[in-house]
């Protein structure tokens, strides 16, 4: 399509932690510091800032945009803040990428960032409020009964056990003992997982991704810039998101079709014909063991019903065919919504450099995608990477 | 490669106080239905979508899953941007510059009748460690902003008023306002003390509505529109969060992001390019503090302008012709898009009772409000 | 007209009512936690300062937001300062009246680019002008918890 | 060369008994946040119904849909719906959990059963037109996939014109494992 052509240049992240003692605004600064420096660049380099942080609820400040700016680095600078729920980390870059390839900006650092341990007693009262607040709210549900509602589907659906999906856990904790931000990694069996204690049947607590502190940062250079900067550029090649319908209980909950939708588009933009072929590593949202084959399905990766299947043959894991979450995942090296995905693409941007340390993967991938969930299970967000 | 960035159809509910006969959704889809048939297009045809929001407002944790329906942006790339109208239409400029789109619907609303305690809401956009405790109403960051900016450019609180005159006069004349009225100087002086020198009728008070805009590139919109209104510049800039640290005189946002625009535009003087301008105006001073960020008079002279009728409705440069927020309500995320309505409204020469003869150039600017330093600057043309 | 059915009645018309029941407990942050440490054992105000861009940060943050450099080195900025700006308030958070009024005001700390919001105590409506010196009253230390409410507010500077 | 493993990474980990303790200084804070939400015309009506002890919908003419919570605009063909029509208050469980926690994740009682959420899809409504609710009067271990249920009602006077008018759904054909729905985990 003769478009310019955008690569990621610099990446920055900070632990992942329950609680963390600094504020929003320092974690974010600590993230693109560490981007800017990555790459050789300073503040006076950026041209223009896009921040990805997920509900206000979370860090418990109106607007929370504007209250992080300094820390993102947008002093005096174009700013703004981008939004599609769980799946805004994935969506930061895209975002990023639409101020690079438009032209309007050569440099563009990417912030993603999410303090929810400032939510108490627990994170999870903030979402109540996702629910509608007229016809489902009344209900008093929980962020995990929408979960255990469309992981029991999926289960029926292609009759899945839930050890076939604690599988995901056990491998995601595992790589995660590898990743230096990790919050949660370990060494877990399967039965660890099915004798956690049951929160809402069928998921057990060790299905599920701890609440995280964290915040992540890439930078996003035009081709120019790019090649002055570094010789190994990471491409964005492809980006693609899709909301599906509010009204979440009408929709076939076995089968992610917002992520194949937003897919499809990344693949058209990227010239995929043949995902399972031509991607050759992929982080796919796991805030849930069970999301990871459901988005792995969506992302056309595998077919449908398939990918517990694969899990097991050891086809997902790092030294497998197709290492998917090498990083270790949300369940592994934590949940801090947006800051997740975007250090999910900051893996695939590593791996694709070679850069990866004890979670390289073996075969020197050339092309790999990163993907998010979010909002009722029904915004879906991909950027394809190529090196 | 994409060169050029349009408007093709707008459409709005226009502004109430209160819309107590509609649901959110029901609202957001008369604007939209309207905006689609004005641009002549389906949403199955548009190639992306943004809403403007912020979760809170709506009383949502996640605001952004209740985005799509109402807009017609099931299963297509749709997003929010949670800051003005103007930076959401930002993002689909940039979108569409990209190549890979060629129309983007943009969407924002206000349901400000339905918080119950609005200070509360933006008391809650303080710094939680620093300022929040004192338990101050937002008003008051505007009031000490009024303070210095009076100080710096010799502006009087009665100078201000005239301010809030003069727009909900124009307000008169615009059906889709809320708050029109014929006041005086002294209605605003004698009204009750909110953060002095902020009189109650200083502030811009609340509205509901909604607007739907459509973007398209250069060749879709002269395909689909007679008379395209083209995005010549945008500017965004975010000054220091810090109160502490703000330079407390001067709107340093709006300068920034009015450089930056015109600078895209290619506009070297304001004044004598801009026809008219739809400018920030939640707090009567903002309209005087944001003419001069503007550029378009010299620090200090923008209550000489407003006091020799140059800003009125048969000025020289008329300012907020529509009645502003003043006069049509203050509309939250929605701001941004009420200026952009005005602005194609006068380009198109539908503005009916407020027509300005022979617009060719207009100016829209927004500021997030209280405790911000955000601000977004556009200009539009008909040429 | 969009909906082709719409309420024709003032009856008809209904609301929902709800909240969002969320609590928050914030940590002060790296900055933070030393900021008000020293206020509320030593009774002083600490800020940060980046030689390269020429700017005191008070309060004190732990990077300059304008080069992004580290900043660790917390310097004692005294507590003697000016009104910036003030403003007279009348209404709380929550739109209520306030017993009496206040003066708010934004007090630049001498030396620094930065300050604190806060009220000014002893000193009268008529008596406030722009850079008017003023120094921090705080609570007997006793008293004093950690946090901007250590500070009662900005009275006349006895020299 | 991005190297995280020698890069010094921020985020400086709090315990809970940091909290507790005070070792870090901290400041609360309750915000007050309420709303009152236009109900406006289709869920206004709905809600309406809903007090009468009925389920009302939304018929789009143009694809045709039922369309269930009510909506004035076809969300797909995006036109106004056409007309009001009541569907029944039985369905079929499409899916279910059995929760052990409440909506702020502190978990039920040993004495409190636990919920079981379902999205069930409405007799009447267009095929997979579902809406969320409570199942009931039923055991954890009985409820099945594809199971018919019937709404139980709040007593007509008991009713305000709201979602939880509706008790919860129970089992058509019920097989009235009341006393054994307590407790017992899957």
């Amino acid at each position: 399509m003769g478009m310019r052509k955008v690569a990621i240049v610099g990446a920055g992240i900070t632990k992942f932690v329950r609680r963390a003692q600094e504020t929003g605004k320092e974690l974010s600064w600590q993230a693109s510091k560490m981007a800017l420096d990555s790459c050789g660049l300073t503040l006076d380099d950026v041209d223009m800032v896009t921040l990805g942080t997920a509900p206000d609820a979370f860090d418990g400040v109106h607007m929370k945009g504007e209250y992080l700016a300094d820390g993102a680095g947008a002093h005096r600078k174009p700013y703004m803040r981008n939004y599609v729920g769980g799946g805004t980390g994935v969506f930061s870059p895209i975002h990023g990428w639409f101020h690079v390839a438009s032209g309007m900006a050569d440099v563009c650092l990417v912030v993603a960032e999410e303090k929810m341990s400032s939510c108490h007693p627990h994170p999870q009262g903030a979402f109540l409020t996702i629910f509608d607040h007229t016809t489902e709210q009344p209900l008093k549900p929980t962020l995990i009964w929408i979960f255990a509602l469309e992981m029991n589907r999926y289960m029926q659906t292609y009759g899945i056990s839930k050890a076939d999906i604690a599988r995901v856990s056990v491998k995601n904790k595992g790589n995660a003992l590898d990743h230096p931000s990790a919050q949660v990694a370990e060494k877990i069996t399967i039965e660890d997982v099915l004798n956690s204690e049951t929160l809402c049947w069928p998921v057990n607590r060790l299905d599920i991704s701890p609440a995280s502190d964290g915040a992540a940062a890439v930078v996003l250079a035009s081709e120019r810039v790019a090649r002055r900067l570094t010789d190994k550029p990471v491409w964005i090649d492809g980006v693609g998101f899709a909301i599906e319908t509010a009204y979440w209980a009408t929709r076939d909950l076995s089968y992610p079709r917002y992520v194949e939708t937003a897919a499809r588009m990344a693949y058209d933009m990227a010239g995929i014909k043949e995902p399972s072929k031509e991607i050759h590593i992929a982080e796919p949202y796991d805030p849930f063991d069970y999301k990871e084959l459901h988005h792995m399905e969506g992302l056309m990766l595998c077919p449908r019903g398939e990918a517990p299947r694969l899990t097991a043959e050891g086809y997902t894991a790092r030294d497998g065919n197709m290492p998917i979450c090498p990083s270790g995942g949300a369940l592994g090296v934590g949940n801090p919504i947006a800051a997740t995905g975007l250090m999910k693409v900051i893996e695939i941007f590593l791996q694709l450099r070679g850069e990866a340390g004890k979670r390289q993967v073996p075969g020197k991938p050339t092309c790999g995608l990163a993907q998010a969930w979010g909002d009722l299970m029904q915004m879906g967000t991909v950027i394809v990477l190529r090196s | 490669m994409v060169k050029r960035v349009a408007i093709v159809g707008i459409g709005t509910t226009g502004f109430r106080s209160i819309t107590p006969d509609v649901s959110y959704r029901e609202l957001i889809f008369e604007a939209a239905r309207k905006a689609y048939t004005d641009a002549g297009i389906e949403p199955s045809e548009i190639s992306g979508f943004i809403t403007a929001a912020e979760d809170f407002l709506e009383g949502y944790s996640i605001c952004d899953e209740y985005c799509p329906d109402q807009i017609g942006a099931v299963l297509k790339p749709t997003q929010t941007v949670p800051g003005d109208f103007l930076q959401a239409m930002t993002t689909g400029y940039m979108m569409i510059m990209t190549g890979a789109f060629k129309t983007v619907a943009i969407e924002a609303h206000s349901k400000a009748s339905n918080v119950k305690n609005v200070s509360e809401l933006m008391g809650f956009a303080f710094d939680p460690v620093y300022n929040r405790p004192l338990r101050e109403t937002p008003h008051a960051i505007a009031g000490l902003e009024m303070t210095r900016y009076m100080f710096e450019t010799c502006t009087s609180s009665e100078q201000c008023a005239k301010v809030v005159v003069k727009n909900r006069g124009n307000a008169m004349r615009n059906p889709y306002a809320a708050f029109g009225a014929d006041i005086t100087e002294a209605d605003v002086m004698n009204s009750e003390p909110i953060s002095l020198p902020l009189h109650r009728l200083d502030i811009a008070p609340h509205a509901d509505g909604a607007v739907v805009a459509v973007l398209a590139d250069g060749d879709t919109a002269l395909a689909l529109s007679e008379k395209p209104i083209w995005i010549e510049g945008l500017g965004w800039c975010t000054d220091t969060p810090t109160l502490e640290m703000r330079d407390w005189g001067e709107a340093a946002y709006a300068r920034i992001a009015a450089e930056m625009a015109y600078k895209m535009a290619g506009i070297a003087n304001p004044p004598g390019m801009i026809d008219f301008a739809e400018i920030c105006d939640e707090y009567s001073f903002k309209e005087l503090q944001h003419m001069e960020a503007l550029k378009l008079c010299r620090p200090g002279e923008a209550a000489h302008l407003l006091e020799n009728g140059a800003t009125s409705f048969a000025g020289e440069i008329p300012i907020n012709v529509s009645g502003g927020a003043l006069g049509v309500g203050h509309l939250f995320e929605a701001s941004g898009a009420h200026k952009i309505l005005e602005l194609v409204e006068q380009l198109r020469g539908t503005a009916g009772a407020r027509q300005i003869p022979d617009v060719e150039v207009g100016l829209a600017q927004v500021w997030r409000g209280v405790p911000t330093a955000t601000g977004a600057v556009a200009i539009l043309s008909n040429l | 007209m969009a909906i082709t059915e719409k309420i024709s009645k003032t009856t008809t018309p209904t609301f929902w009512e709800g909240e969002i029941p969320v609590n928050y407990v914030y940590t002060y942050g790296l900055a933070g936690e030393t900021f008000f440490r020293a206020i509320k054992d030593k009774g002083i105000f600490l800020g940060t300062r980046c030689d390269d861009c020429d700017v005191t940060f008070v309060p004190p943050k732990i990077y300059c937001d304008r080069c992004f450099e580290k900043l660790d080195t917390y310097i004692d900025v005294g507590t003697i300062g000016y009104v910036e700006t003030f403003t007279v308030t009348f209404k709380n958070m929550d739109g209520s009246d306030k017993a009496k009024p206040r003066i708010l005001a934004m007090i630049k700390i001498e030396g620094t680019d930065g300050g604190i919001i806060h009220y000014l105590e002893g000193i009268g409506i008529e008596e406030v002008s722009l850079g008017l010196p003023v120094q921090a009253i705080f609570k007997p230390k006793a008293q004093r918890k950690g946090g901007i409410e250590d500070i009662i507010g900005f009275g006349p500077l006895k020299r | 060369m991005v190297d995280l493993d020698k890069c010094e990474l921020g985020g400086t980990h709090l315990k809970s008994s940091d909290f507790e303790k005070c070792k870090v200084l901290t400041t609360e804070w309750t915000p007050n946040l309420g709303y009152a939400w236009d109900n406006g015309v289709a869920i206004g009506r709905y809600l309406a119904e809903l007090k009468e002890g009925k389920i009302i919908a939304r018929i789009c003419h143009k694809c045709r849909r039922i369309l269930l919570p009510p909506r004035m605009f076809c969300e797909l063909c995006f036109r106004p719906t056409d007309e009001w029509t009541y569907v029944e208050d039985t369905g079929v469980v499409n899916t279910f959990s059995i929760a052990y926690v409440n909506w702020d994740a502190s978990r039920r009682g040993p004495k409190e059963p636990p919920l079981i959420p379902a999205v069930i899809e409405i007799d009447g409504a267009t095929k997979s037109m579902g809406i969320m609710h409570m199942l009931g009067e039923v055991a954890p271990a009985d409820v099945k996939i594809g199971m018919k249920v019937r709404a139980v009602w709040k007593k007509p006077e008991d009713r305000t014109g709201a979602i939880t008018d509706i008790l919860y759904f129970k089992p058509l054909r019920a097989a009235s494992p009341k006393k054994r729905a307590a407790g017992k985990k899957r």
